[in-house]
């Protein structure tokens, strides 16, 4: 257990956000400066981490850290190809909503307790992305339960204690059928560490039957939180968390740890080809395509704009299956790209919705008449979000739909592209009326609760800029997909050692 | 009658009286005569030890298992009684 | 070098002895006897690591005629933790009791229940045992009658008169196996039952009437009846101890008689009804806590289901050979007890103070006090995440380990007994702590009373963060494989 | 020598049956602690049996001990549960005058 | 269903029941009466009788019994002392002393002032005694206990005791002295409670006299019932005359002597 360079980073990068989050519990409230610049210090310091983690890994270097808390059970922190996609994606996302968070709370009340819940819950995501076992996913994937409860019934209301109690009851439950997955796994194989390729190729047929009702098991776990359709319910309960939660979490960690966790179950725990034999990728396919479907058909009924967000977040997580479950690296690549893509799309969307409810009290579609007029820049970046959504070309979602076509066409299912084609028309369904009632419907006499900020432009500084900037993200990541660092060629590069090529 | 079975009986006698008053102490409802008959149940009891040759064990038991236990359940039996009359009779006691 | 084994029992009762003496210092010479006796007990832990399993004939006598005292890995572990939580809740009485008169019947029937626990944890000799548990009893009961009030003295007669019925049982079987071995001491016991299959008979009544009396005050399922009211009308402390550390002795004994003196005994078969009587306990205890209104009694059914989490473990252990995988699952036996002793100790001294502060303990309307007091509430959300058996506590290694040894024995079920159990558990827990998230202003710091919550929030972070992520000495301590050995 | 250890013995185990049986089945306070008192005996008496080595050789003393240790456990556990019976007594007759 | 019926049906099952118990009691008693016939011929006769006399030279007394008790198992007999006290602290905690008896008459104080010294002398007697013959310190403290017990009953509510602060250090006193030898004897070097042949007799003579104090006291203090009363509950004088004629004392206090309105 020497402790060197490569063995301490991912402990550090788990390490640089749960120090200040600790130390922010015990702020005292009124003191916002001293909270703001602990938040920030553990925001950017992460993002240098994780900065030289992706030169590391980009040349090969090896990054682990094991700590053994029993004889047989030990928590490793592997840094490989596809844990930094998912790291530098929190990471880049949990910066810019931090600063949405203060702007969005500026006069709100328990702020200690929220950001100290909130650092906790970022180190659970980058815990669940760098685990290099199944033990450590389980551990990271259950304090992220712990962590997110008390942030969805922040606000202290009966909804939100009732959604709360949702939430907690569909993911206590998830986190308990992967752990006697876990467990049962672990005493089939001994400890089960994720190799790019599975690991459980070599075991007999006899246990292939055990195999099949495990995967069963670890699927209905992260079923839960990757909202696959029967376990989708606490979703759009959740949305009465405040907007820096439903934007950082719902859209991007809690529901891409569950996708995250799909991925790295078929492809390093079971490997794909075994996966393939044992029917379970067909199962899985056919799990993901009913719920891109019936996610955008819900999506479309719904009046609250959350709401709605939250069922095109249902069907689009559900992409990232889809592509997992298509035999091929084409697929997968497409899989893997949606990962990044959605997530900053869609926190694009969220901090909008953020912006009109925090701005103009608007939190229904009916009520978005005119709003374009009142606040472009906001409802610009909404637009490239809902566009991206669709899947119009210059916008990151097309490079993922695409790939998922071509990796449809090469596995031989060619269903997929009927699925990809029915999506694209239901998100188009449910995304335009919204856009056309922005900018083309005339303004109403009066917002429902306006709010004046002394600021030059629509809104407040810190929340105009954070959707703005992530909205650049989504173009940049559709326009330079090919470049060197770009989320499309690290998936490539995934794929790549995945599939052994 | 030889020497071994008059000690034969002399223990049968013993136990009989022993087994007597445990039921009768048992099963007796009266608190103040259950806790009476407890007593000669323990003196009686150190009476068997003594004859067992523990002389030790029988001072001991006839001075605090039947002497002070007893004088202990005494006054409980007492206040039981003395509530129980309080309770249906109106207490003919000042 | 076995002076810390007598230490441990002479000084709380040295300190004990000071109290009742000297009442008007009771609180200060109660926390330097706190003190002494903790560090006497890390002392003990120190010499145990080095030098393995420690043994003391008494008086210098020979093994048959003497008593013994012994430290081995599992007494070791459970005295550090019954002392460490000791030195918590000595802490935390300090500032808890302001009426003279309980300050002064408090300290010394305190520090007597903490020399009893000592005594017990390291006592080697049949007899010399019952005495530690009538001690213990009889303190416990005291103890839990403190506050006078008429069903807290009608719980604590009962269940000193359950206690007395569980010991004179416990007598019974020690008298018949002094009757066949002639022998009082327990490592030659179990040397006589070892070499003499033919006392079956006997060895079983034996093993029948003690376990039956310990599981009496070991609070196992059908005898749990006395428990709850019990624990939930004691004052803070002193239910913290009972739940913690008194129940916790009752299962150490019949842990030590199963696995060291009627081992030949008690084969998968035998150790089938403790075990299911355990499963049931834990559903029903679990049950009775969800649908408790009080706080402390919601933590009292929650002992009944930890302790049925215990017993689960005794077919699992009958089944497994001697190796490794056996090693795995008695250290996962010690770290849910111990975890279980950190966790209920700071959820109880919590629930004390939110107690103390609301006036009453209804879990429905403890909204306000819950958003009030941050550091107790965080107390509880540890300690209950630690008694849910969430990561990053101790229970959760425990419980991965002992559904991973169900699975590997093919005693399957156990794992749905314990998938059940925590989901219930998480569902009493959660439902006291949505209590915590209401429109009631904000507290502007995060710690209110010291004295209080210090104690209440360290013992509860022990069970979560240290045994949950560092409980690799316990193996090491309890001379198991060593420390990475098993991987 | 044995019979007699047996006979007494057997009277000891007796002693203990029926104190269980009177413990379990009477439900006032008094009789229930003297039921434990009867089960208490019973079982010294069969340590005491035990120690007996017939008339010549002398009896075993270690059982001796433990009885009288036994003893005195006992009359203590028994003085604590009467005041807790007279101290519950005293509660509910304060709860039936208020 | 009148309550009559339903009471009769409960008394009926209960009588049901009861006898169910005594049945399946009287089957583990057969059964337990039957192993221990087998445990008796099991052949391990001598236990520790032999051993123990063997040892017996080296513990300072003669009398088996107390060897037993104040050296091979010394630590057994410390706790006991321990779960007396415990018992005692528990009994103060519950609240203060029932109000005391009324002041004896003319006869059974006269009986009471011969009885209680000749009480104490032969608990002297016995703790004296014990070290060779059937004695020692647990008969004596009953002894002083139930002189203790007799004073209570002629009307001293303090049953004889000083006030509260020394009450408290005689209990203490037994405990107290025996665990300081013992950590004094390991302190030494000899091992807790390892009495070096030479001093045995002194030390256990030491350890059985403040046994027999703290014995006597607790158990004179539990027959009390409660917490000591302070030094205003003394009877005041016109108490006596207020007294009717007692009758000779049995062992059953007569109703004469009821508790003080």
């Amino acid at each position: 257990m020497s402790w060197d360079y490569a063995s301490l980073l991912p402990g550090v990068i788990v390490l640089s956000s749960l120090l200040p989050g600790v130390f922010i519990f015990l702020v005292r409230e009124e003191s916002h400066t001293l909270r703001t610049v602990l938040n920030l210090t553990g925001a950017v310091a992460k993002l240098i981490l994780v900065g030289l983690l992706i030169y590391g890994v980009w040349l090969g270097q090896v990054f682990e850290t094991r700590i053994a808390i029993a004889p047989g059970l030990t928590l490793v922190l592997n840094a490989d190809a596809l844990s930094v996609l998912f790291v530098t994606l929190s990471t880049v996302l949990w910066l810019i909503t931090t600063v949405y968070a203060i702007g969005y709370l500026e006069h709100s009340t328990n702020r200690s307790r929220f950001f100290g819940f909130f650092s906790l819950c970022v180190s659970a995501t980058v815990g669940i992305a760098l685990s290099g076992n199944l033990l450590t996913f389980v551990i990271f994937y259950e304090i992220l339960t712990l962590a997110t409860y008390p942030l969805v019934a922040h606000r202290g209301t009966p909804e939100a204690t009732r959604g709360a109690k949702i939430y907690l009851a569909y993911t206590l439950t998830g986190g308990l059928l992967l752990l006697v997955g876990a467990v049962w796994l672990r005493t089939l194989t001994g400890p089960v560490d994720f190799v790019e390729g599975g690991i459980l190729d070599d075991l007999p047929a006899s246990l292939h039957g055990q195999l099949v009702v495990i995967f069963g098991l670890l699927l209905a776990g992260l079923g839960v939180k990757a909202a696959l359709v029967p376990l989708h319910g606490w979703l759009p309960q959740s949305m009465v968390a405040p907007a820096p939660v439903s934007s950082l979490l719902h859209a991007v960690a809690v529901v891409k740890a569950g996708a995250f966790g799909i991925v790295r179950v078929v492809y390093d725990v079971y490997g794909v080809t075994l996966a393939g034999e044992l029917g379970l990728l067909a199962v899985l396919s056919v799990l993901a395509s009913f719920t891109i479907v019936y996610g955008s058909i819900l999506a479309m009924t719904q009046d609250g704009l959350k709401k709605r967000l939250a069922y095109s977040t249902v069907s689009q997580v559900s992409y990232i299956a889809l592509g997992t479950s298509l035999l091929g690296p084409v697929a997968t690549v497409g899989g893997l790209v949606h990962l990044v893509h959605q997530g900053i799309m869609k926190i694009t969307l969220f901090f909008c919705a953020g912006n009109y409810a925090e701005t103009l009290g608007v939190a229904n579609v009916s009520q978005m008449d005119g709003v374009g007029r009142r606040m472009p820049l906001t409802t610009l970046a909404f637009t490239i979000g809902a566009l991206g959504m669709i899947g119009i070309p210059p916008i990151a979602g097309f490079v993922s739909k695409w790939y998922l076509g071509l990796g449809g066409v090469e596995a031989g299912q060619h269903w997929v592209l009927v699925i990809l084609a029915t999506s694209t028309l239901l998100n188009a369904g449910y995304f335009l009326p919204i856009l056309y009632r922005a900018w083309f419907r005339p303004l109403p006499a009066s917002w429902p609760k306006e709010h004046h900020f002394q600021t030059r432009f629509e809104t407040m500084g810190a929340l105009l800029w954070p959707p703005v900037i992530t909205a650049v993200f989504c173009l940049l990541a559709g326009l330079l997909a090919a470049a060197p660092f770009s989320p499309l060629e690290w998936a490539r590069l995934i794929a790549q050692r995945e599939y052994g090529l | 009658m030889s020497q071994l079975t008059l000690l034969i009986i002399f223990d049968g006698v013993l136990l009989v009286t022993l087994l007597a008053l445990a039921f009768a102490a048992v099963l007796s409802p009266e608190p103040r005569r259950a806790v009476m008959l407890f007593i000669a149940f323990g003196l009686w009891l150190s009476l068997v030890w003594a004859r067992l040759r523990a002389p030790d064990v029988a001072l001991a038991e006839a001075a605090i298992g039947a002497g002070l236990g007893g004088a202990l359940m005494l006054a409980a039996a007492r206040r039981a009684a003395r509530t129980s009359t309080r309770s249906d009779g109106g207490g003919d006691e000042a | 070098m076995t002076d810390p084994l007598v230490l441990c029992i002479a000084l709380p009762l040295l300190g004990a002895m000071l109290v009742t003496a000297l009442p008007r210092w009771a609180v200060t010479l109660g926390i330097v006897a706190a003190l002494s006796t903790a560090s006497a007990a890390v002392a003990l832990t120190a010499t145990v690591w080095q030098h393995g399993t420690l043994h003391l004939m008494l008086g210098g006598w020979d093994a048959e005629l003497a008593i013994a005292l012994r430290a081995d890995g599992i007494a070791t572990a459970l005295v550090l933790m019954a002392n460490l939580v000791g030195l918590g809740i000595s802490v935390y009485a300090t500032g808890y009791f302001h009426d003279r008169i309980r300050v002064r019947s408090f300290w010394p029937l305190w520090l007597l229940l903490w020399a009893a626990l000592n005594g017990l944890f390291l006592a080697g000799d049949l007899f010399n045992l019952y005495v530690m548990l009538e001690l213990l009893g009889i303190a416990a009961a005291a103890l839990g009658a403190l506050t006078g009030n008429r069903d807290a003295v009608a719980a604590n007669l009962r269940y000193l008169l359950v206690g007395l019925l569980g010991s004179i049982s416990y007598l019974l079987g020690v008298a018949l196996l002094y009757t066949a071995y002639g022998t009082l001491d327990l490592g030659l016991l179990a040397q006589g039952v070892a070499a003499s299959p033919e006392l079956y008979g006997v060895n079983a009544a034996a093993m029948t009437l003690m376990v039956a009396g310990l599981a009496l005050k070991a609070a196992l399922f059908p005898l749990h009846f006395w428990l709850p009211p019990a624990h939930a009308n004691a004052p803070a402390p002193v239910s913290a101890a009972l739940s913690a550390l008194v129940v916790k002795a009752a299962f150490y004994l019949i842990l030590r008689l199963w696995l060291d003196l009627f081992w030949p005994i008690t084969d998968m078969a035998v150790a089938m009804l403790p075990a299911m009587l355990g499963a049931v306990a834990v559903i029903w205890g679990s049950w009775r806590a969800l649908r408790a209104e009080r706080l402390k009694l919601l933590a009292a059914y929650s002992t009944v289901a930890q302790i049925g989490y215990l017993f689960l473990f005794l077919p699992l252990l009958a089944a497994t050979p001697p190796g490794p995988a056996r090693d795995d699952l008695l250290a996962a036996l010690l770290l849910m007890a111990l975890t279980h002793g950190f966790a209920k100790a700071g959820f109880f001294l919590a629930a004390g103070l939110v107690q103390t502060n609301a006036g009453h303990d209804r879990i429905d309307d403890l909204g306000g006090t819950a958003q009030r007091l941050p550091a107790t509430t965080f107390a509880i959300a540890l300690s209950g995440s630690a008694l849910i058996g969430l990561p990053p506590s101790g229970s959760f290694i425990g419980k991965w380990l002992l559904m991973q040894g169900a699975i590997a024995t093919g005693q399957w079920w156990w794992v749905i007994v314990v998938t059940a159990g925590t989901l219930l558990a998480s569902a009493y827990i959660f439902r006291v702590l949505s209590r915590a998230f209401g429109l009631e202003p904000t507290p502007l710091k995060f710690v209110t009373d010291a004295r209080a919550e210090v104690p209440a929030l360290t013992l509860a972070l022990v069970s979560v963060a240290l045994l949950g992520l560092a409980s690799g000495p316990l193996w090491t301590l309890l001379g198991l494989g060593d420390a990475g050995g098993g991987a | 020598m044995l019979t007699a250890q047996f006979l007494y013995g057997a009277a000891g185990l007796m002693l203990f049956v029926l104190g269980l049986w009177s413990f379990l089945v009477h439900e006032p306070l008094l009789r229930k602690i003297i039921a434990l008192n009867i089960t208490g005996a019973g079982v010294f008496h069969v340590f005491i049996a035990i120690a007996y080595r017939g008339d010549t050789a002398p009896p075993d003393p270690v059982p001796h001990a433990l009885v009288l240790t036994g003893i005195v456990v006992a009359v203590s556990a028994t003085a604590l549960a009467l005041m807790l019976g007279a101290r519950l007594q005293d509660a509910e007759e304060e709860d039936q005058s208020r | 269903m009148s309550m009559s019926q339903s009471e009769s049906r409960a008394a009926e099952r209960n009588r049901d029941l009861s006898l169910l118990v005594a049945v399946s009691l009287a089957v583990l008693g057969a059964a337990l009466t039957w192993l221990y016939f087998i445990a008796l011929s099991a052949g391990a006769a001598p236990r520790l009788a032999d051993l123990a006399y063997e040892r017996l030279p080296g513990t300072g007394v003669s009398n088996p019994v107390t060897a037993v008790l104040l050296n091979y198992r010394a630590y057994d007999t410390l706790m006991e002392l321990a779960v007396l006290l415990a018992a005692l602290l528990g009994i103060w905690s519950l609240g203060p002393a029932a109000p005391g008896f009324q002041r004896s008459g003319a006869v059974l104080a006269g009986m009471v002032s011969w009885v209680v010294p000749l009480l104490i002398v032969t608990g002297g007697y016995l703790l004296w005694v014990g070290g060779y013959a059937p004695g020692g310190a647990f008969q004596a403290g009953a002894l002083l206990g139930a002189a203790g017990v007799i004073v209570r009953l002629a009307g001293d509510p303090r049953a004889g005791l000083p006030g509260e602060g020394a009450q408290r250090w005689l209990l203490v006193l037994g405990v107290l002295v025996f665990t300081l030898v013992g950590l004094g004897l390991m302190a030494f070097g000899a091992g807790f409670l390892t009495y070096p042949p030479k001093f045995a007799k002194w030390l256990i003579l030491l350890i059985e006299m403040a046994a027999t104090v703290a014995i006597g006291v607790a158990l004179a203090a539990a027959y009390v019932g409660g917490r000591p009363p302070g030094p205003e509950a003394q009877p005041t004088a016109e108490d006596e005359d207020a007294l009717t004629a007692a009758e000779t004392p049995t062992p059953d206090p007569t109703p004469a002597l009821r508790p003080q309105p």
